[in-house]
Parts: C-alpha cells; structure tokens; sequence
C-alpha cells in the first residue's frame, strides 16, 4: 500500500474518521457490557453499562498518591499502556473497516507495540518495590511470552492464503479469511480459537486471570496495578480496554463477513466487538479461573492448535 | 578520501591508541580516548565512503611463501561492519577515560594498549583484503582479547574465562588455518576470488566450507561454540565486554558474508545450517539468559540470542540464492546487516551500564541490586533504552532489523521454504523470553529499592561514561525512527554480498510508517505524559501499599531468581543449575541460619564437553604409564618400533 | 671360514645372555669383539699394511681396551657381581633363540649379492643386535647395559667388516671412534651414578617419569 | 672456502680458549664471541655459495659442500648459538658456585660437530658428526651435578646411543643396497643418488634402521623418551640448544637419507613410514600435554610434536619442502625463547611445576610475558612464521590429497593447543605467594634480550621472508623435486 494522496483524503475520510471513533470511544463499553453479561449470569442486575466511562471520568478527576521508591518509570507504564494501545489499534481493520494505516508487515508492528505497553507496565510494577507487583509482572512476563507463537502462527496461516505478490499486511491477511474458511473451515477455526485464546490471556480474562479477584497472590494484571491512583489508574484501565478491542479486531477479522459498503461493514465491527464481549462474558460465567501452574499447558496448546492450523492450511 | 586509506588510518589510529599512554601515565586515558574516538570516526568515514565507492589497497612488499602481501578491501560487506566498529570503539574509548582509572588498576595503560590493538585487530579483519591479511588480523584480534579477558588473572574465575577463551578461539583459528590452506589450493591465491559451484561442491570444497563454517561459528558465539562467550564477556572489564560483544563477535559474522559473496551460489546445507544454527542460538540463548543472575552473564547470553537473530537473517539469504528467490535474499540479508549495526550498539550500550553499575555497587548479581534508577538516573535511562532496543520494542532501532528478519521469515514460510517456519517460531518465543528477560534485568537493577547496602551505597558515573552511554542510545533511537534514510546503504551492502547481480530492498517505503508510528508514539506519548504530570501536580508521597503487612522490608522484593521462575519452569529442561541445599540444623524449631544457592551453569559445556574433556584426560592420564621412568622400557620401544617397521617394510 | 667365525658369535651371543656373572659377560663380550675384529682377516681381501694394522688396533680396543675399562669400572663401582636381569636366564636365551630366528628369517628376504651368496653376515649382525638390545632391555645394572651396548656395537661391525668391504677404512675408524668414545662417556656417567647413588642398579634412575 | 673452515675451525679455537680460560666468570665470553663469528662465516659461506663455489670442494671426494637444506639448517644452527650464546654470560653469573669450563667447552664442540653435519654430504661423516655432537650434549645436559640429571643423561646416553647405533647400521645397509645391485660403493649423496633404484628390500631395510636412528635424536614417539627427562633436567640454554639445534641436524639428517631413499625408488614406503610416525609423535605429544604439571617437559612434549610436524611434512614430499624448512627454522628459534625464558622462571621460583610456578607474570613479567608469546609462536599463531608454516603444509596436504592425514594433524593440533595453554596460563597468570626474586634471579637484560630476540626472529619471518632465505627454500625444493624427475625416468 501506498501513501494515500492528498486528494484521496477526503474519500478516506468517513472510513479513518469511523475507525478513529470505534478505537477510542468504544472500548469502555465493551468492559461494561461483559460486567453486565457476567450480572446477567449471575442473576444479578449488575452496574449500568456505561459504568466504565463513569470511572474513568471519576479517576481523572482524583487526586493521585505516589510511592516514595517510585521514579518516572512508574508514571511511563500508564502513558505507554494507552499510546502503544491506540497506535496498534489504528492498523488493525475492523472487519471490513480498513485501518487508517496499513504497511507491509503493519503486522510486526502492531504485536511489538503491544509488547511495549506490556513492558512499560510491568517495569512500573517492579519500579513499586512490591513483593506482590513483582509476582504479577513475573506472571504477567511469562504468560504474554507463551502467547507470542500462536499470534505469529496464526498470521503465518493467513499468509498462506495470500494471493501471488499481495502485500503482507493485516488488511490483506484478514481480507483473506472468508477464503480460508471456505478452502479450510478446520484450519481457520483452530486458528481463530488460539487467537481466542492468545485475546483472554493478553487482556487477563478468566480463565487466565480474575480482573475481579481481591486476593492478591492469585491476581497477574490486577496486582500489578496496586500502586496507582487517580490519573494514571483511569489511564491503565483506559488502556486496558482499548488492548481488548484491538485484539478483539484480530480475532473479529477472522469470522466477520465483509460487504464493501462502510457504513455496513461499520455495524457488523462494532455489532462483533459488542458480541465479543458478550462471549467473553459467557465464558467469564461458565468458567473457573484455571490453577496457576496449568495456564502454560493452555498456552501451548494454543500455540499448537495454530500451528495445526497453520498444516491444514497449507496442505489444503 | 579513498575508503582503503581511510580504514588503514583508522586501524593506525586504533593500534597506537594506547602508546603514548605507556609514556606520559597521566595523559594516558584521554590520549586513548582521542585515538580511539579518530580511529572509530575514521572507520565510520571509511565504511560510508566504501558504501558507494569500495576500494582497494594492496602494498609492494615480496610476498612470503603463501603468496601474501598484505592488502585491504573496503567494500560494501564491510561498510556496515566498520560503521559499527567505529561507533562502538569511539564510545567505548571515551568510557574508559572515566572507567578504567589508573588510580584503581595497575595495569591500565597496558588495559588500553590491549583495548587499541583489539579494536585495530578487528577493524583489520574487517578491512581485509585477503584471506591471510584476514588470518592475522583475526589473530592480532583474539590474542588481545585474551589478554583483556586476563585483565583480573588473579582471580581464578577470570583466568579459567581467559583460558576457555583461548582455547576455543585456537580450535576457530586451526580450523580457519585449514580452510585457508585448501582455498589457496582450490583458488590459487589468498584474494576473495569467486569459487564457482563446481569448485565448491567437489570434496575439498565441501571440507574447506564446512571448516570456515566452524571456525566462524565458533567466532560468532552460535550454540554449541558458544562456551567461551559468557564466561569471557563476564570477566573482561566491561568497556572491552562491550568491544567483544559489539563488534567482536561480529567478525565470525563477517567472514561468513564475505566467504557467502564469494560463493557463486551457496548450497542450501550451507544456509540450512547456519539458518538452523541460528534459530537454536536465539531460543537457547535467551532461555539461558533468563536463568542467569550475573548482569554481565545475562548480558553474554543475550549475545548469543541476537548472533542467533543475525544468523536466521543470513541463513534465509543464503537459502533463498540457493533457491534463487532474490525476495529472501534481500529481506535476509538486510535484516542481518542492520542487526550487526543495531546489536553493536544496543549491546555496547548495554554492557558500558552494567560496567557502570559493577563499577558503583561493586556486584554484577542482580539480586544484590535495586533502586539504581534514583541513584544513577542516566545509566538507568540509557540502560532501559538500550533493553527495549534490545527487546526489538519500537521506537528503537532492534525493531526494524527484526522487522526485516520477520518479513523473511514470513516469505519463506509462506514461498516454500517450509523450515523458516521454525525460525519464525523461535523468533517469536525469543521476542516474548527477550522481553521478560529484560524486564527482569532491568527492573530488578534499577527499580524498587535497593537490596543490599552497596547498591545503596552507589554514585551516578563519571561524566565520560555518561557521555558515551548517551551518545549510543542516541543512535539507538535514530537508527529505530530513520530505517528509510537507512535503506539506500542497505541495498549497498546487500548487494556487495552478492557475486553477482543486484537485488533491490522491495516498498521499504513502509519504513516510513514505522518512522511515523515511531513519531505518532513518541508525540503521544510525550502528550499523554505532560497531561498526566499536570494532572498528578500535588500528588501525595507515601510507602508502596504493602497489602497490609507491617514490616516489610527491600529483602522482600521479588528477586531475579523469582522473577525468571514461572518461565524457567518451562524450560528447565535445556538449563542446567547447581543447586547448594541447605542444611538445617538446631532442630525443628529454631533452626539455625542456613544459606540456599544456585549457580547456572552452561549445559552444552558441562553435559557434553566437560564430560568428553575428562574422559580425553582420563585416558591420557592411563597412558602415563609407558613414561614410567625405565630405561630399559624407553629401550624396549625402540626395539619394538624397530621390529614392527622392519617388518612392515619387508611385508 | 668366516662364516664358522660369524657362527661362533651368534653362539656367544647365547653365552651373553647365559652369563650370571657380570666378568664373565665382559670378557664374553671381549671376547665377541676380538672375534669380530678377526673377521677382515679370514675374509681373504687384499688389505694391505693399513688394513692389518687397523684390524690388529680394533682387536685391540675391542677385545683389551674397552673390556678393560668396563671391568675397572666395575671393580671400582659394583657391590653386587650379578648380572640381576629383569627375566630369568632360560627366558632370556628362549628370547635370543627367537631373535636369532628372526634375524635368520631376515637375512633370507635380503637379497645378498653374487660374491657373498650364502653369507651368515646378515644373519649373524642382526642376531647380535638383538642380542645386545635384549641385554640392553632385561640387565638391570649400569654396567651391563654398557655391555649390552657393546655387544650392540659388535653387531654393527659385524655387517660393516664382513659385506661393505669396499670402505674398511671408514668403518673401522668411525666404528671404534664411536665405541670409545661412547663407553668412555658411559664410564664417566657411570662414575657419577655411582656416587648420586652409591649403586649402579638402574632402579634408582627412575625418578624421572610422568 | 675460508668460511667454511671458519665454521668448524672458529668453535674448536674457542673451546680451546675456554679451556684455557681460568676466571669462571670472565669464562662464558667466550660464547658470545664465538656466536657473532660463527654467524659471520655462516652467512659468508652460504653467500658464498651463491658466488659460485658451490661446486667447489674442500675436500676431494665431494664430502663436505654448503648445499641449499645445509645452508638452511646451518644459519639455524649459527643465529640459534647467537642468540643462546649472549643468554649465557647472564645466566652463569648467577650459577657461579658451579664450575662452567666443561659446559662451554661442550658448547663449542657441540657447535663444531653440528656445523660439520650441515656441511657433510657423506652419510657416515654425517652420522660420526652427529654421534660426537649427542657424546658432546651429555656433560651439558649433567650440568647441575645432581641425582635428577645424572638420570637424564644416562637415558639420554642410552637411548640415543642405541639410536645412532642403528643409523649407522642404516648407513651399512643402503651402502650395500648398492653392492647387492652389483655398484660401487660411495656414501656420499650424489653418488649414491646417481645409481637410480636400487635393491628394493635393502633400501627398505636401510630406511627403517636410518629412521629409527635419527627419528630417535629428533624424537619422534616412541622414541623420544629421552626428551622429556633431558630437557627438563638440563638448564635453560641446554634445553634450548637441544631442542633447537640438535634436533635441526637430525632432521637434516632424515631429510636427506628421505631424499636419497626417493632417489632410490622406495619413495613411497619412506613417506608412508614418515607419515605414521609423524601423526603418532604427534598423538603421542598431544596425550602427554593434557594437563602436564612441569613446564619444561611440557617444552620436550612441542618439541616430539614440531619432530611429528616436521616428518608428516618430509612425508609430503618436495611440495611441502619449504614449509618443512621454514618450521624448521622457526621452532628452533621460539623454542630457544622458551627454554631460555622457562629456565628464568624455573630459577626465580626454584621450581618447574604448577602449581608451584603460578603468576610468573607478577614476579617476572617479562620472563613470563616472553614465555606466554613464546607458547603462542610455538603454537603456530600467526603472524608468528610458525603459522605460515603450518599453513605452507595444509596446503602441501591438500595438495597431494593426503585428507586423513590433514584431519589428524589438525585434531591433534587442538589438543595440544587445549593441553599447552592449561598449563602455560596456569604458570603465567594467577596469583603467587613466591617472594619477590633475589636481583640475580630477576628480570634484567642480560637474561631477556636473548629470547626477545628469537621471538623477533620468529615474528619478522611471519611478515616477511628474505629473499635470499626464499631462494634458499626454492632451490632445496628443486633438488627434491629433482629426485622426483629421477625417479619418474627408468
């Protein structure tokens, strides 16, 4: 892809403008609507769906607290776990709705900068001199690293379905869905349930982690977070929410079909981010946290259902 | 200025560096300083003026009996390579003026002839223009850094460092000597002269392949020639840790890039193995690097994972002019190009901190640290740019060669070359142990609180050092936001390696993007964070929330050993550590104080060649015997050599 | 008739290594030496006036002279009068019995040339060798590995005097040169041996080894 | 012709001198003098050569000429003794309780003997020349008068005694190889080489007593056994005298009996037997380096292994020669650096053994200094000319397509590299509780200029050959390979 000329600006307009929107107002709300689903479940009425944007507005107006031990690195983690988040999302399509920026290997980048967040956080954690944040970030750091093969092997499958001198880039690897399901339905299907997988521990859902669980030894990302008050938490959760839908649109641009018409593909991404947090609320109600020690088994195991994906696909 | 004289200046000025040191002690550091600070520059004028107009140099003298006559050739191949020297021995030298004082090491002004002469030996190797200059080059250049290695000889540790070092740097050396003698008998002469298939393929040229294979491996510090790295980066001063780890190793990757141009088509085995070699390289050394709680070990290992980077860059290069897809080529080829710069840099920058920090606290153990950040602010933040490049974290400069490795990757596994998906893998996994293993290094130095009273204890460095750490994380970070105005150099040298034809880097255009993610990230972020320091104006200090516990205290922070912990239980199985249990003692209920420790160690030496090692002595120890210390045996011998060859000759 | 001389050595040799005494082995060897050094006149060559009294002066250093100064040096040094070998005597004449074979066995893939057909020569110098070697190697004393290297020597000048008649002069002179030369030097070292150790039992000089 | 006689008459005038000679101390300066003027005649003589005298002879019947390998191995010979010579002086300064008159009076015969080996063209002159330099060597060797030197110097005497015995009963049999062709008798080379092949079993024969013979004064395994208890029981310049000057005849010697057995049509069986004893001295040294505790004998073992080099080298015929020549020439000269810096260090810590010898450097530093670059010369690094060498013989190796032969010398290499440098790094570095030496004991000129300047030696031929040394190589390698053209005509 190329750069897109000036005078093309306005025709791409709606399209980045509609992306822009979905990436930054929406993500809160896909934590509301899981807090609901999981009420919904538990037969309970649950907080108002907009409860999110409420904390977070609550949050930036509060005063903050800092550690004594703590350094400028402590106040990066917040920053970077919202930069890193937005940049990613703005080369992520959703569903039909083409990014704003797509490059060859956008993909690399997206994953790298969504390391960098990761990094960030956790070196604040440790920056706290915390017994308990040092365990969620070492938590954190390991589980992260075991999902790293099967979100490549699962762009390796999609590449596979690339036509002759395409462009490797997320757009063209998720466009290239609806065929895979057609040549290989079994192939897609182990993939886009890794990338399930790698969406739950990358985003700290049960069965991976408890975002709700108030007992600190057991918690990843929530105890690494201990520290934070007023902005910066408001930031982290911010930020957090946006990682969700970025990877969201990952695993949406699997599965959803595509029209060619904005505002329709617009409805069908928002529509399947709004039942991705729907199903993640399910599985949130159906499920027990796994036992610590048993979540690399997980891990690799979805690395494995990619990479037998991965076979299916090329021997098609 | 031609690039030859500019480079054989450069090696002059490096060489000479520490000479004057040996006269006038007092001007010593800062007259090395300069020298090494001309030297570098003139060999990064070198390597961009041989980018674009390689040249040649060769003198008059009679040649000895292998026909040498001791000549230089900069050309593409080496222009990155001596940019990188040049880079890391300018900061390397300005470091040292602060480091290594003479008031604190008796020997430094032999310390910085050594330095000069390593940096010089290197820059030769570099700058070559045959396979003997080439030899001695590399000879001058592992000698000098044995010697750096023995700089604490008294120390057991360091010598048995010094000595596997030379050791192993001897078994490269014969191995090249041989290769040496069958490419003198194969093309004969010394100069890099194309060797056709035919040639390459026949029995000697598969031998002589495999032997410059080995000998460049071994160099490079690719598993399983990889013994000799750790300990001898851990023992070296660390300015030279960072030469030997910068550029040093590099010269293994050298030799295979200049030997690769030479090839007419290399067969596929050849970038089979040094493709395979290197994806073992990147997943062991990072596992290995996780294990490890010695800074500079930790550092050591990471040198084997990105040598392992650089290597599946040039593995999938040479498959692809195997395979004759000029796409692989390029992307791999590249991709290990500016890995060789960025590793130079990030990983110098690397050691000079922890040589910075060894130097305040006193310890390399990082469980014996903490806290440092508040304490030395520029070592922490020069270090923790150095650990996101390394990390390949956008916006630094790891990221983009990465990026063009991955992209080679992706097009082999997805054009036919089914194995690159295996390095993919490893890559990935690396990236993930990469970054947890940095986290760990840098967090548990420099963050939370200070775990003994020396770190404690410890003072921001000398301007100089600062200086120098600060001047490689600029090129960190220039190099990650400036890929395109990299990518004419690029294709230069890329096609350098290639005997024939060219190839062309295709829409690295998209470099841009990375530069403007690069800025979008930076500009936010700056944003967010000025936002984010007004709206925290005020805040309130307290103690970290303690989950309600009364007492705690810095000794209850997570530790390295803990921090690696979930990760090291997955792959344990590739690690060796020696476990010292305690003891308890006094009874069940006041047990008296007990200590637990565990050394890592490296298991390729101590499964595997230890055990052969001894199992070589041990047999030759039973051959003592026959020097019993009898004339009348010693007699017996010769009868009995005289029998048996007087028998053969009438047989 | 020379070859009657050439078969009386190879049956000193047996006496050598027979002798448990060690004047007895000297004189045996002196005796080998005086015998070998007779061998230029039965071979019937035209020698000449140089030639005879070469051979008488190698009679004489070879059978007198060398003899003498092992058994002065033997009377001075040695304690013990046992030859005291490694292994016993009839094992030692079984192995010179099979050395003699091989040297027979040798000298038969030796092609001789036309005027020397059939010539114990061969056989009878490399029987001695093998001789000394075997005194050299089983003789724990000093003195008779000076001896053995004696009777080594013989074996040499056996070849020498009998089949390379064209350089008698030569021979003899660098022959009996070495000899002296070389039992002199032993002589002197054995002297200090002597007084390191106050033996000459070699089992002392083992301090040297791996 | 007047430098020819200089080089033999030069060293017996000086051992007369020093015979007469009262003062102990002013006695060794003898040496000195005697090793710039030997030196001088040698380069005379070998220019000379080139002046055409060649073919000029002394003595009537051809039996003593400069040819191109002697003049090789004589320069050796000559800069060797220079270099030990000025060592000297400064060394027995510090050994004055013990009288010198018969060690350099030793000295100068040895000297005159070897000259005339290099000189001699007649196998029994050279074997009696040889004979008398090994009788020569031993009160040398027993210089220090106590039980551990008597001990070598009696195996030395007994086993090289024995030795040279069968190479004189070698030089018997190839004479009669020529009788049994029905030829004349000669014993000097070029009359010998002028029969052509001879009867196959005598030359053969004569082969394996002649390689016996003097592979026992180079030591090759296993019949160097001597080496390692003379060598590390004779004082430094002994050792280095024998290390370096003995062993360059001997392979004179075998070189030249090599080239004559080629001429007589068993080339090939003289290269075979070569090769396996080469390949086995150097197993052998390989196996006795691994963890060596005694640094000199550690010395003796690279010596068995430069013999082993040597003979795969003369195994791979004229084409590897020069390499041959110039190893020659270069272990000579690192070995006398270090023996002569091994003999400070053993004097200075009263000991040879690590770990009793431990952080030389600290104490000596630039004994030590000498003798770390001295293993590393020795140990063919380059730009040392040891490395060119070694290269020059790969090279010969591939050349004739010898690949076992290759992987074995380059195996046996990388152990004796691991083994050499334990134990050198073990003796040079690290820390020492030794006392700092007495003055006398210590670094000084006197007894550091010398190896310094073999190591220069070794260094400067590394970089760069004369070209009168090259032409040297070149013509040895012609008359070689003109046995080869002999050879090929029937």
């Amino acid at each position: 892809m190329t750069w897109i000329e000036p005078a093309d600006l306005a025709a791409h307009a709606p399209r980045i403008l509609a992306h822009l929107a979905v990436l930054l107002v929406l993500p809160p709300l896909l934590l509301g609507l899981i807090a609901k689903v999981k009420a919904f479940f538990a037969g309970r009425v649950g907080p108002p769906l907009l409860q999110p944007y409420y904390d977070l507005a609550k949050l930036l107006r509060k005063g903050t607290v800092f550690s004594r031990t703590t350094t400028w690195v402590f106040r990066l983690g917040p920053v970077a776990g919202v930069v890193t988040a937005v940049l990613a999302g703005l080369m992520v399509p959703l569903g039909g709705v083409a990014a704003p920026i797509s490059f060859t290997g956008d993909l690399l980048l997206v994953a790298y900068l969504l390391a960098l967040g990761r990094f960030c956080t956790i070196l604040s954690a440790l920056d706290t001199g915390s017994a308990f944040e040092g365990m969620g970030a070492s938590r954190e750091a390991a589980y992260a690293c075991l999902a790293e093969p099967a979100l490549f092997l699962g762009f390796v499958a999609l590449a596979l379905l690339l036509p002759e001198g395409a462009q490797l880039n997320l757009g063209n690897l998720l466009a290239a869905s609806p065929g895979g399901w057609e040549l290989a339905a079994g192939g897609m299907a182990l993939v886009a349930a890794a990338w399930m997988v790698v969406l739950l521990v990358e985003n700290c859902r049960i069965p991976f982690d408890d975002p709700n669980t108030h007992l600190e030894l057991t918690m990843i990302h929530e105890v690494m977070v201990l520290d934070h008050s007023g902005p910066p938490l408001g930031l982290i959760l911010y930020g957090a929410s946006v990682k969700l839908a970025v990877i969201g649109m990952l695993v949406l641009g699997l599965i959803l079909p595509r029209s060619g018409h904005l505002a329709v593909d617009l409805a069908v991404g928002v529509g399947g981010l709004l039942g991705l947090a729907v199903v993640i609320g399910m599985i949130e109600s159906s499920m027990a946290r796994l036992r610590l020690l048993r979540v690399p088994a997980l891990l690799v195991s979805a690395a494995l259902l990619a990479g037998f994906g991965v076979i299916l696909l090329a021997v098609r | 200025m031609d690039a030859a004289v500019l480079a054989l200046a450069a090696i002059a000025c490096a060489a000479l560096s520490g000479v004057p040191g040996l006269r006038w002690r007092k001007q010593g550091p800062r007259l090395a300083a300069i020298g090494l600070g001309l030297g570098g520059a003139l060999a990064v004028a070198a390597g961009i003026s041989a980018l674009f107009a390689p040249a040649r140099l060769g003198t008059a003298a009679e040649g000895v009996m292998a026909g040498w006559r001791g000549s230089l050739l900069v050309d593409g191949i080496s222009s990155v390579f001596l940019i990188a020297c040049g880079l890391v021995a300018g900061a390397v030298g300005l470091y040292a003026v602060g480091y290594w004082r003479d008031a604190e090491q008796p020997a430094a002004p032999w310390t910085r002839l050594l330095a000069g002469l390593l940096v010089a030996g290197i820059l030769g190797v570099f700058a070559a223009g045959d396979l003997l200059t080439f030899l001695i080059a590399w000879e001058v250049m592992s000698l000098c850094a044995f010697g750096l290695v023995a700089t604490k000889h008294r120390e057991a540790e360091s010598r048995n460092a010094a000595w596997l070092y030379l050791a192993t740097t001897r078994a490269a050396t014969l191995s090249l000597i041989a290769a040496c003698a069958l490419w003198l008998q194969l093309t004969g002469g010394p100069g890099w002269s194309t060797l056709s298939t035919a040639v390459a393929g026949s029995a000697a040229g598969v031998t002589m392949l495999a032997l410059f294979l080995v000998a460049f491996l071994i160099k490079a510090g690719a598993v399983p020639g990889h013994i000799w790295l750790p300990p001898a980066h851990a023992a070296a001063p660390s300015h030279v840790s960072a030469i030997m780890s910068g550029v040093l190793i590099k010269t293994g990757i050298y030799g295979l890039c200049r030997l690769g141009s030479c090839l007419e088509a290399p067969p596929l085995w050849w970038g089979g193995i040094i493709f395979g070699l290197g994806a073992a390289s990147t997943l062991l050394g990072v596992i290995w690097a996780l294990g490890s709680h010695d800074l500079k070990r930790l550092l050591a290992f990471h040198s084997i994972e990105n040598i392992g980077i650089i290597l599946l860059g040039l593995g999938l290069a040479m498959v692809g002019r195997s395979l004759g897809d000029p796409l692989l080529v390029v992307l791999g080829l590249s991709g290990a190009l500016l890995h060789v710069l960025n590793h130079a840099l990030f990983k110098s920058l690397l050691f000079l901190g922890a040589g910075a920090v060894d130097h305040a606290c006193g310890t390399r153990q990082i469980d014996r640290l903490g806290g440092l950040a508040r304490r030395m602010p520029t070592t922490a933040a020069c270090f923790l740019i150095a650990a996101a490049a390394i990390c390949a974290l956008p916006p630094f400069n790891g990221f983009v060669s990465e990026y063009l490795v991955y992209l080679g990757l992706f097009h082999g596994a997805v054009g036919g070359w089914t194995w690159a998906l295996a390095g993919l893998v490893a890559l990935a996994l690396t990236g993930g142990l990469a970054l947890a293993c940095f986290a760990k290094a840098a967090g548990i130095v420099f963050l939370g609180e200070p775990r003994t009273p020396a770190a404690a204890r410890a003072h921001e460095c000398s301007p100089s050092e600062r200086a120098a750490m600060a001047m490689l994380a600029g090129c960190c970070l220039a190099i990650g936001v400036g890929l395109p105005a990299l990518v004419p150099a690029l294709q230069a040298a890329a096609n350098a390696s290639l005997p024939t034809g060219t190839v062309s880097l295709p829409s690295l255009d998209a470099g841009w993007y990375v530069t403007l993610a690069a800025a979008v990230l930076l500009a936010g972020g700056l944003l967010l964070w000025r936002w984010q320091q007004r709206a925290v104006q005020g805040a309130g200090a307290t103690g970290t929330w303690d989950c309600g516990y009364a007492e705690p205290t810095a000794r209850m922070q997570y530790t390295a050993t803990s921090f690696a912990a979930p990760l090291a239980e997955q792959v344990a199985g590739v690690m060796l550590v020696e476990r010292h249990r305690p003891q308890l003692a006094g009874g069940a209920r006041f047990p008296a104080t007990a200590s637990f420790s565990d050394h890592p160690r490296d298991p390729v030496l101590e499964r595997f060649l230890r055990p052969a090692a001894e199992a070589v002595a041990w047999l030759a120890r039973g051959l003592r015997v026959v020097h019993g210390g009898w004339v009348h045996l010693y007699l017996l011998y010769v009868a009995l050599t005289f029998a048996a060859l007087l028998l053969w000759s009438l047989a | 008739m020379v070859d009657l001389l050439l078969a009386l050595v190879m049956l000193l040799n047996f006496a050598l290594l027979g002798s448990g005494r060690i004047r007895v082995l000297i004189r045996t060897a002196a005796l080998q030496g005086m015998v070998i050094s007779a061998l230029p006149l039965a071979l019937g060559h035209e020698l000449g006036l140089r030639g005879i009294v070469l051979a008488l002066v190698a009679l004489a250093v070879k059978g007198i002279l060398v003899p003498a100064v092992l058994l002065r040096a033997f009377d001075k040094l040695a304690i013990k009068r046992e030859v005291e070998p490694f292994i016993g005597f009839v094992a030692s004449l079984l192995l010179c019995a099979l050395g003699t074979g091989f040297a027979v066995l040798i000298g038969r893939h030796l092609p001789l040339a036309p005027e020397h057909a059939g010539s114990l020569a061969v056989a009878a110098s490399l029987a001695t060798v093998m001789a000394g070697f075997l005194l050299l190697i089983t003789r724990l004393k000093a003195i008779t590995q000076a001896t053995g290297y004696l009777v080594l020597e013989n074996g040499i000048g056996i070849f020498g005097l009998t089949l390379v008649g064209g350089v008698p002069f030569l021979v003899e002179t660098t022959l009996l040169l070495d000899l002296v030369a070389g039992v002199f030097v032993m002589v002197i070292v054995m002297n200090h041996i002597h007084r390191a150790f106050t033996t000459l039992d070699t089992r002392q000089l083992t301090a040297l080894k791996e | 012709m007047i430098a020819i006689a200089l080089l033999l008459a030069a060293p017996v005038l000086a051992g007369l001198v020093a015979m007469l000679v009262r003062s102990n101390a002013k006695r060794p300066w003898v040496l000195p003098a005697l090793g710039v003027v030997h030196v001088a005649a040698a380069l005379a003589a070998i220019a000379g050569r080139a002046d055409g005298h060649a073919h000029d002879p002394l003595v009537a019947s051809l039996w003593i000429r400069l040819d191109a390998i002697g003049s090789v191995v004589l320069l050796t010979l000559s800069v060797l003794f220079l270099i030990i010579s000025w060592y000297a002086p400064g060394y027995l300064a510090a050994r004055s309780e013990r009288p010198n008159r018969l060690l350099i009076v030793c000295s100068c015969l040895f000297l005159a003997l070897a000259s005339l080996a290099t000189l001699s063209q007649h196998l029994g002159l050279m074997w009696a020349a040889i004979e008398g330099a090994t009788l020569a060597c031993a009160p040398m060797i027993y210089f220090n008068h106590n039980p551990r030197s008597i001990e070598a110097t009696w195996k030395y005497l007994m086993v090289g005694g024995v030795g040279l015995a069968l190479a004189l009963l070698g030089t018997f049999f190839l004479a009669y190889a020529a009788i049994a062709s029905g030829k004349p008798v000669e014993l000097t080379y070029e009359a010998l080489a002028a029969h052509g092949a001879l009867s196959e079993p005598w030359v053969r024969v004569a082969f394996v007593l002649l390689l016996v013979g003097y592979g026992t004064k180079m030591g090759l395994a296993p019949l160097h056994t001597w080496k390692p208890d003379a060598y590390g029981e004779a004082i430094g310049f002994v050792g280095a005298l024998l290390a370096g000057g003995m062993t360059s005849v001997a392979v004179l010697a075998l070189a030249r009996v090599v080239g004559l057995v080629d001429l007589l049509g068993q080339g090939e069986f003289a290269r075979q037997a070569l090769t396996v004893m080469g390949l086995l001295s150097m197993a052998w040294a390989a196996a006795f380096m691994i963890r060596q505790t005694d640094i000199k004998r550690m010395l003796a073992y690279s010596s068995v292994e430069h013999m082993g080099i040597i003979a795969v080298g003369l195994a791979l015929g004229p084409v590897a020669l020069p390499a041959v020549l110039l190893h020659l020439v270069g272990n000579a000269w690192a070995k006398s650096a270090l023996f002569l810096s091994a003999g400070n260090i053993h004097r200075a810590f009263a000991s040879k053994h690590i770990p009793a010898v431990s952080g030389a450097i600290l104490r000596l530093p630039v004994s030590a200094s000498l003798f770390l670059i001295g293993f590393l010369a020795a140990t063919g690094t380059p730009p040392f000319s040891l490395f060119l060498s070694e290269l020059g013989l790969f090279k010969a190796a591939a050349a004739t397509a010898s690949w076992w032969t290759a992987g074995i010398f380059l195996a046996c290499l990388v152990v004796i590299f691991i083994g050499f440098s334990a134990t050198v790094v073990a003796a040079v570095l690290g820390d020492t509780d030794a006392p700092e030496p007495e003055p006398l004991l210590g670094d000084s000129w006197r007894t550091t200029a010398a190896p310094f300047a073999g190591l220069g030696l070794v260094l400067v031929l590394g970089l760069w050959l004369p070209a009168p040394l090259k032409a040297l190589f070149d013509e040895a390698q012609e008359d070689a390979r003109h046995g080869r053209v002999l050879e090929a005509q029937p």
